[in-house]
């Protein structure tokens, strides 16, 4: 309903960036290309998979083996599926970004987040869980995907009714 | 002995006949009128349940759809609440300081 | 034990109803039993921190409460709240000129008992007398507006404990004696009181959900509930718990509603608002 | 108006820490309003956080992202009195911005 709405301003921020760009030089094309790529970057397909390996693949391109060096943080029994707060971090070298999945939600990929160089490997937001369910962190580091899980309870879901 | 059987067959086919005399639609708005009226006690006593609303609303619908068998059944399960609730304000009138702490 | 050899005494000599429901209204006795119960209840639970409701008694609620805490939900209502307060009205007037202190740390001392009108005021009663006197739409009890400068108030009155004082006026002890009353009172086609849940089963699991103790309940008032997705005021709140237990509610600040707060509001004098608080 | 955006930015010897919650419904387009309609999914697809003129943060969010959400990171760098600016995009294609100081 909305999608062709907002796949039209996007087209319009690239064309403006890349209009903008080309009166600025090659420099600022670069950095202006990067900042209308990330706007209209949002990976909508990686939000429609229903499996952990197939968001990764469609996310990542690759898929990920689990690593001590990623630590999930998520409460054993979520006060309210509605607001469950977790937090992901690692010890990975340069990690480059970090994606948070609920396995039993509908669609598995709740949120992902890009980290560039001089930003530490170290996130905390909050999700919605349907029910319980496993929670997968993905840390992407140097090139290749590691993970953690762990299994929430949810006892009042955060779909509502 | 005989008379007494049929005096007794008499009897049991009494208020069935009472029944018959009325039609189902009027069953219905008899229980129903029943019903609202108890509920509205209950409402002075400030002790309403939403379930019995709920009947109600429920009695009301399933006579619209023309279902008086149903709609009798959740008028008198309506007015069954409304007595409940009336029971348990009576109750708790004085039933409430068992629970105070002490 | 003492307490009920002098009942049971007042009940031989004096046959009179209304002798014994003078002896029961004794607000100081209730107070001293009601922190007893709870302070026996739940004993590794520190007095203060019974206003923190489901979060003083379990611990993995706790984490992710500090958490939430960390950026609170209800931040955006406590801003809205600072600007309704010192929104002009069309006469030019604001709500925080109806209030003593312009508003600012005034929460512990509501609700009062009005000596003039022989009726309890609630802080959400007197943001909607203000309105209305000054010509302005009164907010709903139950909306957004009301939870804003409610939150806002009570923030600025963090710390400070409730001071709830009944005067000595048997207009003052009847609305308390109604409220408590109101209180324990079962009701609903699921036949609770207030208390079933917040007396009885506090810690336990309802619904899943775990139950504040009514110690310290409303310090933290409005609350930003995450199964509301948002704001809610003390009248969002009984009116809730009612139609819970499948009971219609009263009107928002019907007159029960005020004395039932007044009760609950007097049993936590001397703990600290914290309000406004997140819940699950 | 009010900005949608609250921020807490705090620079302490080589990091600066940053929290922000943004006010907007998230709905996820699974929840249903009460006539039994669902809620068309509203969320909000990308917030970016730059300083020095240089990103320091993406966030790429779904429909399971909590109501009114809430983002904690971190970056080496950035001191006292820096400019930060937040910026969101939704799936309506609404945005908000804001420019916050670090503290």
């Amino acid at each position: 309903m909305n999608t062709s709405h907002h796949y039209s301003r996007r087209r319009f921020l690239v064309l403006t960036a890349l209009a903008g760009a080309v009166a600025a030089g090659m420099d600022a094309l670069r950095a202006v290309a990067a900042f209308a790529a990330d706007a209209a970057g949002w990976p909508a397909d990686a939000f429609k998979q229903k499996s952990e390996a197939d968001a990764a693949k469609t996310l990542y391109g690759k898929t990920f083996e689990p690593s001590d060096k990623v630590k999930l943080d998520a409460p054993e029994i979520a006060e309210n599926g509605a607001v469950v707060p977790i937090s992901v971090s690692s010890t990975l070298p340069n990690v480059t970004s970090i994606s948070i999945m609920v396995k039993e939600n509908p669609y598995v990929l709740a949120a992902s987040y890009k980290i560039p160089e001089g930003t530490n490997a170290a996130v905390s937001n909050r999700l919605k869980m349907a029910k319980t369910s496993q929670v997968v962190a993905v840390v992407e580091s140097g090139g290749k995907l590691y993970s953690a899980s762990k299994e929430v309870k949810v006892t009042v879901g955060g779909c509502g009714g | 002995m005989r008379n007494k059987i049929i005096a007794a067959l008499l009897l049991a086919a009494l208020p069935v006949g009472a029944a018959l005399a009325q039609s189902p639609q009027d069953q219905f708005k008899a229980a129903y009128e029943k019903a609202e009226a108890t509920n509205k006690k209950a409402g002075e006593l400030r002790n309403q349940w939403t379930v019995t609303a709920n009947a109600l609303k429920a009695a009301k619908a399933a006579a619209d759809a023309g279902d008086f068998d149903k709609a009798l059944k959740l008028a008198e399960q309506a007015e069954a609440l409304a007595k409940a609730s009336i029971v348990q304000t009576e109750r708790e009138k004085t039933a409430w300081k068992d629970a105070v702490i002490r | 034990m003492f307490r009920k050899i002098l009942i049971s005494v007042a009940c031989c000599a004096i046959f009179a109803n209304g002798a014994l429901a003078a002896e029961t209204i004794n607000p100081e006795q209730d107070f001293k039993e009601f922190r007893q119960f709870f302070q026996s209840k739940f004993p590794q639970v520190k007095l203060e921190d019974f206003v923190n409701g489901p979060y003083s008694v379990d611990e993995g609620l706790r984490k992710q409460w500090i958490e939430k805490e960390e950026f609170p939900p209800y931040d955006f209502a406590l801003e809205k709240g600072k600007e309704l307060m010192a929104k002009p009205f069309a006469n030019g007037k604001t709500i925080a000129d109806c209030f003593p202190n312009k508003g600012i740390g005034i929460r512990q001392d509501y609700p009062y008992f009005d000596a003039k009108e022989g009726q309890v005021i609630t802080l959400e009663l007197a943001v909607n007398r203000c309105l209305e006197q000054n010509g302005e739409k009164p907010f709903s009890y139950t909306g957004d507006d009301m939870a804003s400068v409610t939150a806002y108030m009570a923030f600025t009155s963090r710390g400070k404990p409730f001071d709830i004082k009944i005067p000595n006026d048997p207009r003052a002890l009847a609305a308390y004696e109604h409220g408590k009353q109101y209180f324990y009172q079962r009701r609903g086609q699921l036949n609770f009181s207030c208390a079933s849940c917040h007396v009885q089963s506090p810690g336990e699991l309802i619904r899943s959900e775990r139950l504040a103790p009514a110690l310290g309940i409303l310090n933290a008032m409005p609350i930003y509930r995450s199964e509301w997705g948002g704001m809610g005021t003390i009248s969002r709140r009984f009116t809730s718990c009612n139609s819970q237990v499948r009971g219609v509610p009263l009107k928002p600040q019907d007159a029960e509603y005020r004395d039932v707060e007044y009760y609950l509001s007097y049993m936590a004098n001397g703990l600290p608002i914290v309000g406004p608080g997140s819940r699950p | 108006m009010a900005s949608s955006i609250r921020v807490r930015a705090t620079a302490s010897g080589e990091t600066t820490e940053v929290q922000a919650l943004i006010q907007h419904p998230m709905d996820s387009g699974f929840v249903k309003n009460s006539k039994g309609e669902l809620i068309p999914p509203h969320h909000i697809e990308t917030v970016q956080f730059e300083t020095g003129g240089k990103v320091v943060f993406t966030a790429l969010w779904g429909p399971a992202v909590s109501k009114d959400p809430y983002v904690k990171f971190s970056f080496k760098g950035g001191k006292k009195g820096d400019d930060l600016k937040i910026s969101w995009v939704d799936n309506k294609g609404a945005s908000d911005s804001m420019t916050a100081k670090i503290q």
